[in-house]
């Protein structure tokens, strides 16, 4: 019974976290949501450090928590790895004891991580012998994601581990966990502000408002559905299963195939034939009725128009079909009438093939 | 210095060590559960350790003198009763600094940021672990002060060591005793001596310990 | 004003409540041990008239120049008993403190009090006092040593007659120590500099020594003096 | 004599600040560098809570330090605000009590903000009556904000304030961090990660790379140089002045007028002949050498290669000018061979009139 | 209840409230000072102050005496001295409790968080203000340990006082030497009284002082 199962209910003045809802149990899920909306919260519960709320919880067919049935099992038994939202760093302990606090607690047999390669990854191998005072607010925050991912879990859950860091650096950190949840089939939990860096490393995307989960599901159907709040976003946009077909040596470009078409990208360490996930954003899309002449934009692709959706100031959300793959486009009021898109209207998608986002 | 001087010495140390030791190993629990719990009887118990202090010393010493008598409630259940034994010192001496070693750990204790225990019971760390990987750790200034002043104040207690020790040389005589008695009997030049050199053994101590205590802190 | 050893301190209200009665003077009290009033005395202690437990430290402070010279007399002496509240006891003292199952046997410091100094004296010439060794416990002061045996927590040992009130006299076994055992146990007064000038601390000085005093005094359970 | 001058020297195991510049007096000067480059430590330097180090601080003609001449302001007389990377609320107070601590230490004349208004602009006007540590992070960032706001500044030194929120809020904030230093004239240094951030709120950009001041300039300038690490990053794109032509109510569009042509942009609320920064990212600008055909693609504006810049995996940077201002293209190498690219080609730059951001 | 006893009550009371009030006044910008210098002087400075507890009181107050007296270091600036005053016996037990107090508020004083006080100091609070305004009651833990300590401390205190105050009826008898003299007269019902008495008024002290305490702890 793989998932994660949980149903929380915890009362505080002014807020209330309700919060139900069966997650993947494998794989990336993000949650998101505005502050205050209880990503925190729920997050804690998860790890047991709520002891005040009602709750259940299931994680993969073992049960942690059933306060109906008086069973709790306490958070240092439940093989977690929680980045917290403020680093919580211990202080008394140097960088090297801090990373190694729960390497040391694990039983010899589960320790997997390793010390020298996690340095390397979030680039801390210099301040091993630092006091968490003497980091910068970005040191802090690798330093507690590494002592997170060295303490063996089962379960990742991570509130904004990547909030204080730039963005050459999440770059080399993003591909690491996303090989974690693949390889050592570690789930986690994600909580993030950026759609941007959730687009990128998400599996599953839970939205959280008020206390609840609003809606859940795979990212790409969440993503194409173009009522839910993400969609507003200015980083909105569809999500496409692809396969690698070849590469062009010459000018350093993949060929990806998908259901609708072709897509050609900036070329990618991949081998042919394996699947990759793209994001095209709803803003790099544009619509033409004909086929358009030369230009930089690589990938056309033809499909048809399924639903719109006014967003207001003169924008609106095109949801299309691309030979069964949902592509989202955001074009102005003006377009739309110049062009004159309806409901099944068929048009070339123009998109450019630098955007695509992996 | 006096042979009986001497011997008081090493029974002031030895009580002072084995007090401050056993009111560490007391205090230390009594203090965390009191950070922890949330029973109605904390503020009483808070307010009941730091009760012995309001009595005068020789007061407190003449009922634990009764308490402590072969047919007292502590001594009954003992042979020979604990009253003039350094058994008997050593629990005078505890529950008289008792509130001087506990309320250091508990300022101690609540002064630590809860997250750190947080995130230590995220990483494995059982409770008994928490405690001796993150609160103790995180509290030495407060076991600093809570050992000093429970060592010096054993050091310079008197009033009740006198009332239950009996002034036993080697046994139950301690180095106040002694330096009283010389000042009593009007030997100044001795008791000058004698609290010249507790006075000055004492700086080292303290000075080396808090010496100690600075360079932790300034990492 | 006053300044008493401890253990004078109850006989001393008693006089001082007649004294007040008869003049229309007014006495104030403060107790300490007499090691304590010495130093103070020596360091501006604001006292008229010292009681002292012992001989020696009014005589130091009449050499001293503290005290006014010549005012120095015995208002009482000590008189040593054994006690042993616990012991129905019949027979000879040397039995009793000689018996095995005795556990702890209570003197006054010797160092410091003189009701130790004269236990001391006693056992010795008793021919004890290295038997006793390992038994004896002491109080700082002979009040001490009597709630030693008061509390149950040393069976027996040497108290001052007058702290024996009639209730403890007739528990237990008492033995009132011969005076050829011990030196005596003269407590002296004597008026101090401070005093000297004082109308009230002259007419208590001589209060003292007149006869219905050292009746009083004798009554409470003090020898006197017979020179 | 407007401007802030500054130099420090401060040693630390393993890093050396020693930075040096003349950063504009008003507006908004972004600071922008990698975890651990010492944008954190400038602050506090500026704010003088590193008495340690060397230094020398004018800020507009004042002069705040003076290590040669043992001059020293201390922090409590800069009039500053300073928004921590750390919220650091004052734990033992209420919300209100946090908000209102500078502002009662203020003299009256110089009092300007007001509680109500900026509870309003943080959305935290129902949070009054906590204590800190019953609040999520965001919200504690919120507050933080606020503080520093509240203090009726004469300079504000903000470290990565807008972190912990969702793009909503951060939207909600900004225009109003504009208006402060537009209004109120209050220069302010602000330090993100966020390339995007950066661009919609700052004038002035400073690179801080290993404790030094790489480069600074005017935000086009520096945005328009191709050469400088920013050019690399995803979000890279050129910023051009301009000024509003017209609004066409009809399809909720705004005309725009620049040197080198017109832009459409989605209705903006601003009125005619109005100046306006607006943005245009290098990825989306594709390059045509002949008009292109009817797409949704509303701006085409003509414009002449000046300079091309490989950045590795067959990407290139095209700066581009278009009537004098300057534009970026960001586009594959496959793109280049194919449209035979050259230092003065002319060509048709396409931009998606929607991905402007203002 | 002798009108002796209840003067030396009424004179318990206000030397126990001027000695805490003395020392909170002291203690806090000494330990301040310790807590904020780097001078090398702290560590001894640190010893020094620990070190009269380990003197048994009654020879702190001899030596006490000696400085206090109309011809002592201290006693000589006035024109009576200072020893047998009210003056004198709240010196003594100043000196005697100033480790009770400087020791809890240090550790207080040391457990802020340095970035309250430079935000603070962003936020235009001046040295003094921010004393007040944050570090003050960051560590109301630490002064109410302070107070409470010393407080209790100076009640039950008896050596130094005995020796220094002369035991005066009205001016400085206090109450642990009335109660102390009731047992050396065996009027033991009066010293239960006494006793009893004092304890159930302490333990109501403490009672409120620490539930205040602890509600503000708990918001
Ligand atoms: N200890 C507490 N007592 C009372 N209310 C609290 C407490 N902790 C959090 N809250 C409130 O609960 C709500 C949810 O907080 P939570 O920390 O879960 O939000 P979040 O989604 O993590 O927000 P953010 O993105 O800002 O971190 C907020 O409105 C917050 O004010
Ligand atoms: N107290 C300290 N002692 C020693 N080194 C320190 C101390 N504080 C910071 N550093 C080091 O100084 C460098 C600059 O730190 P700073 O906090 O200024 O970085 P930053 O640019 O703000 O980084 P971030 O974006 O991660 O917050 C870092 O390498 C950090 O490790
Ligand atoms: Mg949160
Ligand atoms: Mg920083």
């Amino acid at each position: 019974m793989s998932g994660i199962e949980f149903s929380f209910e915890l009362e505080r003045d002014g807020f209330q976290l309700n919060a139900k809802a069966r997650l993947p149990g494998m794989g990336i899920t993000a949650l998101f949501g505005a502050s205050g909306s209880g990503k925190t919260s729920l997050l804690r519960c998860i790890a047991g450090l709520e002891r005040a709320g009602m709750g259940r919880l299931t994680v993969n067919g073992e049960c942690w928590q059933d306060s109906a049935k008086g069973l709790f099992i306490p958070p240092h038994q439940r093989a977690l790895g929680y980045v917290f939202q403020e680093a919580a760093l211990f202080p008394h302990l140097r960088v090297r004891a801090n990373l190694e606090y729960g390497w040391r607690r694990t039983p010899k047999a589960e320790r997997k991580g390793n010390l020298n390669h996690i340095c390397d990854i979030l680039g801390i191998g210099g301040l091993l012998q630092r006091y968490p005072q003497q980091l910068s607010g970005g040191e802090r925050q690798r330093i507690a994601l590494g002592r997170a991912l060295l303490n063996n879990p089962r379960l990742l859950l991570m509130d904004e581990p990547m909030a204080a860091l730039d963005r050459p650096r999440k770059a080399e950190i993003m591909p690491y966990l996303e090989r974690l949840h693949t390889e050592a089939d570690i789930p986690i939990l994600y909580v993030t502000h950026d759609l941007e860096e959730l687009a990128r490393i998400a599996d599953h995307l839970a939205l959280v408002e008020k206390g609840r989960i609003l809606k859940q599901g795979p990212l790409a159907e969440m993503f194409a559905n173009i009522d839910l709040p993400i969609a507003r976003d200015e980083d909105a946009g569809a999500i496409i299963k692809t396969q690698v077909t070849g590469h062009d040596d010459g000018y350093h470009l993949t060929h990806l195939h998908f259901c609708g078409g072709e897509i050609l990208v900036s070329r990618i360490e991949r081998a042919v034939g394996e699947p990759l996930n793209i994001r095209i954003h709803a803003r790099d899309v544009s619509l033409a009725l004909q086929p358009p002449g030369e230009s930089s934009i690589l990938n056309v692709v033809q499909a048809v128009v399924t639903e719109m959706l006014e967003q207001g100031a003169g924008r609106i959300m095109v949801r299309l079909d691309a030979g069964g793959t949902p592509l989202l486009a955001r074009i102005t009021h003006k377009s739309q009438s110049r062009l004159g898109l309806e409901r099944g209207t068929p048009v070339y998608a123009q998109i450019k093939s630098v955007a695509v986002s992996i | 210095m006096e042979s009986a001087d001497i011997s008081a010495l090493w029974v002031t140390l030895r009580l002072a060590l084995t007090t401050s030791l056993i009111l560490l190993l007391l205090g230390t629990p009594l203090a965390w559960w009191l950070v922890q719990t949330r029973s109605r009887l904390k503020t009483a118990v808070e307010a009941l350790v730091a009760l012995p202090l309001v009595l005068p010393p020789t007061v407190l010493g003449f009922y634990l003198l009764i308490a402590l008598a072969p047919d007292g409630i502590i001594g009954g259940m003992t042979t020979h009763g604990l009253a003039f034994s350094f058994t008997g010192l050593v629990i005078g001496s505890a529950l008289y600094s008792l509130p001087f070693v506990v309320q250091p750990l508990q300022n101690a204790f609540c002064s630590i940021n809860p997250l750190n225990l947080e995130a230590a019971s995220t990483l494995r760390a059982s409770p008994l672990d928490r405690f001796f990987s993150i609160v103790l750790p995180l509290s030495r200034p407060g076991f600093i002060t809570a050992a000093t002043l429970g060592f010096a104040h054993t050091v310079g207690e008197f009033g009740v060591v006198l009332m239950i020790g009996g002034n036993i040389p080697g046994e139950t005589q301690v180095l106040s005793i002694a330096i009283y008695d010389h000042v009593e009997a009007l030997e100044y030049a001795q008791a000058h001596w004698l609290s010249g050199g507790l006075l000055l053994f004492s700086f080292i101590i303290l000075f080396l310990v808090y010496r100690q205590n600075n360079r932790w802190s300034h990492p | 004003h006053v300044a008493t050893a401890s253990n004078f301190r109850q006989p001393l209200q008693l006089l001082a409540r007649s004294f007040e009665a008869e003049s229309g003077h007014k006495v104030r009290i403060s107790t300490a041990s007499t090691g304590k009033l010495y130093a103070q005395i020596r360091h501006g202690a604001p006292y008229h008239l010292f009681l002292a437990a012992d001989q020696k430290r009014p005589e130091r402070l009449e050499q001293e120049g503290l005290a006014v010279p010549g005012s120095r007399f015995t208002y009482a002496v000590g008189q040593l008993t054994l006690w042993a509240p616990q012991h129905p006891f019949q027979g000879e003292p040397k039995a009793l403190l000689s018996q095995a199952g005795l556990q702890r046997f209570a003197i006054a410091n010797p160092k410091t009090a003189p009701y130790g100094m004269a236990a001391q004296q006693t056992l010795k010439a008793m021919g004890l006092w290295k038997q006793l060794q390992g038994r004896l416990v002491q109080g700082e002061n002979i009040a001490q040593t009597l709630q030693f045996i008061a509390s149950g927590a040393a069976e027996m040992g040497f108290v001052a007659r007058s702290q024996l009130s009639e209730e403890t006299r007739s528990k237990g076994y008492h033995w009132m120590v011969p005076q050829t055992l011990y030196n005596p146990i003269r407590q002296d007064a004597i008026l101090l500099r401070r005093g000297a000038d004082n109308p009230a601390a002259r007419a208590f000085h001589a209060f003292l020594q007149a006869d219905s005093a050292r009746a009083l005094i004798s009554t409470l359970g003090y020898g006197l003096d017979n020179h």
